[in-house]
């Protein structure tokens, strides 16, 4: 059932959150910032480009490692949301098709480069996604972007989000069984029910929402949400931020790939 | 109607988070019984009553329900069989109005409109409820909605009934109701909660679950006089027979 | 649909990150001035039902893998447009978290993209418009559909124009739009009358929470039709401007734009010091000169164009390949390595 | 101190679908007084719980709560007053973690992060939960967040305690927890609920109510063996008197 698998995922990552290792304890702020430059560095290369993507998966592959997050269930959720990727990309072979040797007599055309090129910025990509939210946990995300300056009011909101995802699934959850149980099969599954479910769930978030707000009151509530300083940037976050920005520039400005396989055939030549 | 069994076979259950809330759990439930299934908080009873009707299906093992093994083919037809009445009433009530979600249910079963109405009005009747027919579901109080939740099971009348915590936000009026409304259902019957004393009052047969095991099982008196063994399990002697 | 990172180019996410950032900041702003404090819990609690009701929509089959069920125009219609446009802005967030559904370059896009459109464009100039103030059940219905589906097709064809001028796909511009309108014109049918569906459900159990809940009042007066107007312009600009040059009848046209909108950031950043690095490792290893890079016979006149783009040569060199299998190798070694010093 | 008074005067309060909830309501309740609420399902009680703090505030009548005046101006002085702990623990509960959801409080009125830190602390252990500050909400079961709802509730500490239900969910272990904490509690407290045990364990006034308005008032003990005036009232003897 799509709908439980949905939100195992939600509830699975954020378990993984909670370990405690040294990708854990730093401050979000570095995670955030290293990870927004780590994309942009990724996409910078042209579109034809291959090798050079590849010395990046050791960004993705330390934060994995070293947190701690098993491969398969990255793995599994790269290749789960890989169908618009390569839904896109698979036109590329067939509409770009000069030729490229790679050895005497083997040729293969341009866009297939462009296509992997693109599979393989998507794995890149995707997984240091999830990466990131497995290691800083999305209450530490929150608090990382309200420190960086997003408006309270937003980062408020998305705290709150985060929170009744848990509570409102859960309850959809129970609907649907509650439906299921009375549906026998096929019947009472229609558009109709599903819109009268909708709608009365729609109602509750409502209710409830005013319930939380008459609870936040209860407690002292006057419109800004109160913040703990949980977080202090420690020398391990410089370190870290700065060894991932060095990384990042090397080899965004050096083909170090194209270097150390030249220098290999070199060797053997 | 002998065959109103409920078979759990080393059945194991875990959530996709990898909760190992049910372990290797096994026993077996003939027509007719009344069993209470009672246990600390998180002990897994919850989980293990929404396995009666597939709407969680065993890691491994089998769960038998009347002669029919739970499967996904076969979910559908044990749906028939099997009421659940579940902790939150408000998760049960969707429909407009309290007679329309009663008579969800039958309508669903392709009863005409006459045999609904008749379904209906007896179920509400039962549980005290017959005048808050035409009311919302989130218009009613707490209680009013569990009453209401549990009409909407009886309506389908099941042949094997099954109940998580079903006297929670009842008042002791109604929860006399039910207990009379369960002594008076002669099929197989399930219940789950922390209400020791209804259990007493209901059930012959008592399953005590700790971490997902069958802990003790057994006639129910002699269990729920059982100090030591309930206090394992963060219960306690039933109410009524503490004092006394 | 959900545009994805590995489809962008730098120039295009941060673009549209700087909008989405901006409508962002402008909308918190207008709320704090405008609504009270009530709208925090309201505005999560209501992402928080967007997201269940995704869910129950999965169990449908007609809408296939991710509709959105109208989330963008069922907040705006119920909590006004700035608080309904945070909250999309938050789930597109939880989504590109939790289950990468984009990504969070694309974020930028895609907060435009299901967000400014239903919330800024669509109710205020055609929901409001179709709707009104008497609220009748057939009125809601027909505004919620029609509002629904221009919402979608705007940011389908805005997936249409990013990918495109992002330049990594070949896809060309007509087919690409025609089949992203298209399969968006099913879905925004069935999530408009699902939309409908709820609003009219609210508006008959419960009329006062659709009063209450809109708090669209003050904020929809403050949102001046300027602003909205500025908005409608830029975006026809760019679309204009994009659909104008396309119908020119430059013969590669897309080769041509990609060069101008990434191609000239790579070039950029090459005389910045890249490309003289480059060039004297080049010089260097001397067998690196001679990549085995060939035209095939019926090279065409854009194929030498494509050549003249650094990545090709590296990509295709047997240096590089040889290069990147032992930069792979070397990488899960570390990460074996850390896993096995972790485990003692 | 004695200033901390509840008092209702002709209160009624009607909801919007117009189902009169309270009616002609009067009732004082003086320092430190412990005051059980009890009445059959829909009878008012949760209704009157939300008048405390003017989440729901009278359709005519007046409240008075520590000698203010409940109206528009005076709600958010009253709310720092009176801790209220609803039914449903998950709405209660609404910040990333549990340690910032009972420092909510404290730090809304102005503590230093020192004394916030003490209070969360000290809270936390009355209910038992200290192990649990680092967890998300939604990590903990049923039990357990009603425990850190009544913490957080707690960690304000209120001069008047109100609590709707508040023993449905727990175990009975965590239930014993809770009687054993109401009875520590020395300020005035109301506690609605059914589980008359537990009424009878805590408070030593009780207050039944009838279709939203008093249909007596008067010593726990008295009130709860009068089995005429409870049946009167959808009720019974509390279970442990039932047997013995
Ligand atoms: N949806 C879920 N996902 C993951 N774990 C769960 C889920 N529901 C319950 N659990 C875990 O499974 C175990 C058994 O839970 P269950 O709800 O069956 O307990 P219970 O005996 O019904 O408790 P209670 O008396 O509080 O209702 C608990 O450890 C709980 O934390
Ligand atoms: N949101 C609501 N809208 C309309 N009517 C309501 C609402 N909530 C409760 N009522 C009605 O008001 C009356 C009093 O309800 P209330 O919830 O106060 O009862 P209660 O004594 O707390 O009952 P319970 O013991 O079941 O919790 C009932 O008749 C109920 O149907
Ligand atoms: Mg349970
Ligand atoms: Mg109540």
């Amino acid at each position: 059932m799509n709908f439980d698998k949905q939100y195992y995922n939600i509830g699975f990552l954020d378990q993984l959150s909670y370990k405690d290792t040294f990708v854990h304890k730093l401050d979000p702020r570095a995670k955030i910032i290293t990870t927004s430059l780590f994309f942009f560095t990724v996409i910078s290369f042209s579109k034809y480009e291959v090798a050079s993507l590849l010395p990046f998966f050791l960004y993705p592959v330390l934060l994995m490692t070293i947190g701690e997050i098993p491969f398969m269930l990255i793995f599994r959720k790269v290749i789960l949301v890989s169908p618009f990727a390569v839904f896109i990309g698979i036109f590329n072979p067939l509409l770009d098709s000069g030729q490229v040797f790679i050895f005497q007599g083997l040729a293969i055309s341009v866009g297939w480069l462009s296509f992997f090129s693109i599979l393989i910025r998507f794995t890149l990509t995707v997984s240091t996604t999830l990466l990131l939210i497995a290691t800083t946990s999305f209450p530490g995300v929150c608090h990382g972007l309200r420190q960086l300056g997003l408006p309270s009011l937003f980062v408020s909101q998305l705290s709150f989000l985060y929170r009744y995802i848990f509570v409102l699934m859960e309850e959809t959850m129970r609907i649907v069984r509650a439906r299921n149980m009375r549906s026998y099969g096929e019947r009472g599954k229609d558009m109709r029910i599903l819109v009268r479910i909708a709608g009365m769930l729609f109602i509750r978030t409502v209710e409830r929402a005013e319930r939380i707000y008459s609870a936040m009151l209860s407690r002292g509530f006057q419109g800004d949400m109160p913040s703990l300083k949980r977080y202090r940037i420690k020398m391990a976050d410089v370190v870290f931020t700065v060894s991932i920005l060095t990384f990042l520039y090397v080899f965004r400005l050096y083909p170090v790939t194209r270097i150390l396989g030249g220098f290999i055939q070199g060797v053997f030549s | 109607m002998s065959h109103h069994i409920v078979e759990f076979k080393n059945v194991s259950f875990r959530y996709p988070n990898k909760t190992e809330a049910l372990r290797d759990i096994s026993f077996r439930i003939t027509h007719g019984e009344s069993v209470g299934i009672i246990g600390a908080n998180g002990a897994g009873k919850s989980t293990l009553l929404m396995h009666l009707n597939g709407y969680l299906m065993p890691t491994s093992g089998t769960v038998n329900i009347g002669n029919l093994y739970l499967g996904r083919q076969t979910r559908q037809e044990i749906r028939k069989k099997v009421g659940i009445v579940f902790q939150n009433p408000d998760e049960q009530l969707f429909m407009p109005t309290v007679y329309e979600d009663v008579a969800f249910g039958p309508l669903n079963l392709g009863m005409d409109e006459a045999m609904v109405r008749e379904r209906v009005r007896s179920a509400l009747d039962l549980v005290g409820c017959l005048d808050l027919q035409h009311k919302s579901p989130h218009h009613l109080s707490n209680g009013q909605k569990s009453s209401v939740a549990i009409a909407s099971v009886m309506a389908m009348e099941p042949d094997i009934l099954a109940m998580d915590e079903p006297a929670a936000n009842l008042d002791p009026r109604s929860r006399r109701l039910l207990i009379n409304l369960l002594r008076t259902f002669e099929h197989s019957k399930v219940i789950a909660s922390h209400d020791l004393d209804l259990i007493l009052d209901v059930c012959q047969r008592c399953i005590v679950i700790r971490e997902g095991n069958v802990a003790a099982d057994g006639p129910a008196f002699d269990i729920l006089t059982n100090k030591e063994l309930l206090e394992e399990n963060h219960l306690e002697l039933p109410l009524s027979l503490q004092r006394g | 649909m959900h545009m994805a990172d590995a489809l962008l180019s730098p120039a295009v996410a941060a673009a549209m990150w700087a909008g989405s950032v901006t409508a962002i900041g402008y909308s918190s702003k207008k709320l704090k001035q405008n609504v009270d404090n009530k709208i925090i819990p309201l505005m999560g609690a209501m992402g928080a039902f967007i997201f269940s009701a995704q869910m129950i929509n999965f169990t449908i089959p007609i809408t296939g893998s991710s509709g959105h069920i109208g989330g963008g125009m069922i907040l705006a219609i119920t909590l006004g447009p700035y608080a309904a446009f945070l909250t999309m802005a938050s789930i597109l967030t939880v989504q590109a978290l939790f289950f990468a559904d984009g990504g969070l370059l694309a974020l930028g896009c895609n907060i435009w993209n299901l967000g400014i459109y239903p919330c800024f464009l669509v109710y205020p100039l055609i929901y409001k418009l179709i709707a009104g103030n008497d609220m009748g059940t057939k009125r809601i219905s027909i505004a919620a559909i029609v509002s629904v589906i221009v919402a979608l097709q705007l940011g389908a064809f805005s997936v249409v124009l990013e990918t495109l001028l992002s330049g990594k796909t070949e896809l060309p511009f007509g087919t690409f739009a025609l089949l992203m309108q298209t399969i968006h014109l099913a879905i925004g049918l069935v999530e408009g009358i699902i939309t409908a569906g709820i609003i009219n459900y609210v508006k008959k159990i419960r009329p006062e929470i659709l009063d209450a809940v809109s708090f669209s009042k003050p904020v929809e007066a403050s949102i001046s039709i300027k602003n909205v107007l500025t908005a409608f312009v830029i975006v026809a600009v760019v679309t204009g401007g994009f659909l104008s040059w396309f119908a020119s009848t430059h013969p590669d046209g897309l080769e041509w734009s990609i060069e101008k909108v990434t191609g000239q950031v790579e070039l950029a950043e090459a005389t910045e010091g890249i490309a003289p690095v480059f060039r004297g490792i080049q010089k260097k290893t001397a067998f690196l000169n001679d990549y085995n890079f060939k035209q095939e016979t019926g090279g065409k006149l854009e194929e030498n164009e494509a050549h003249a783009w650094p990545g090709v040569e590296a990509a295709t060199s047997v240096a590089g390949v040889l290069g990147g299998v032992i930069v792979l190798m070397f990488i899960s070694f570390i990460g074996l390595g850390i896993r096995f010093f972790k485990k003692r």
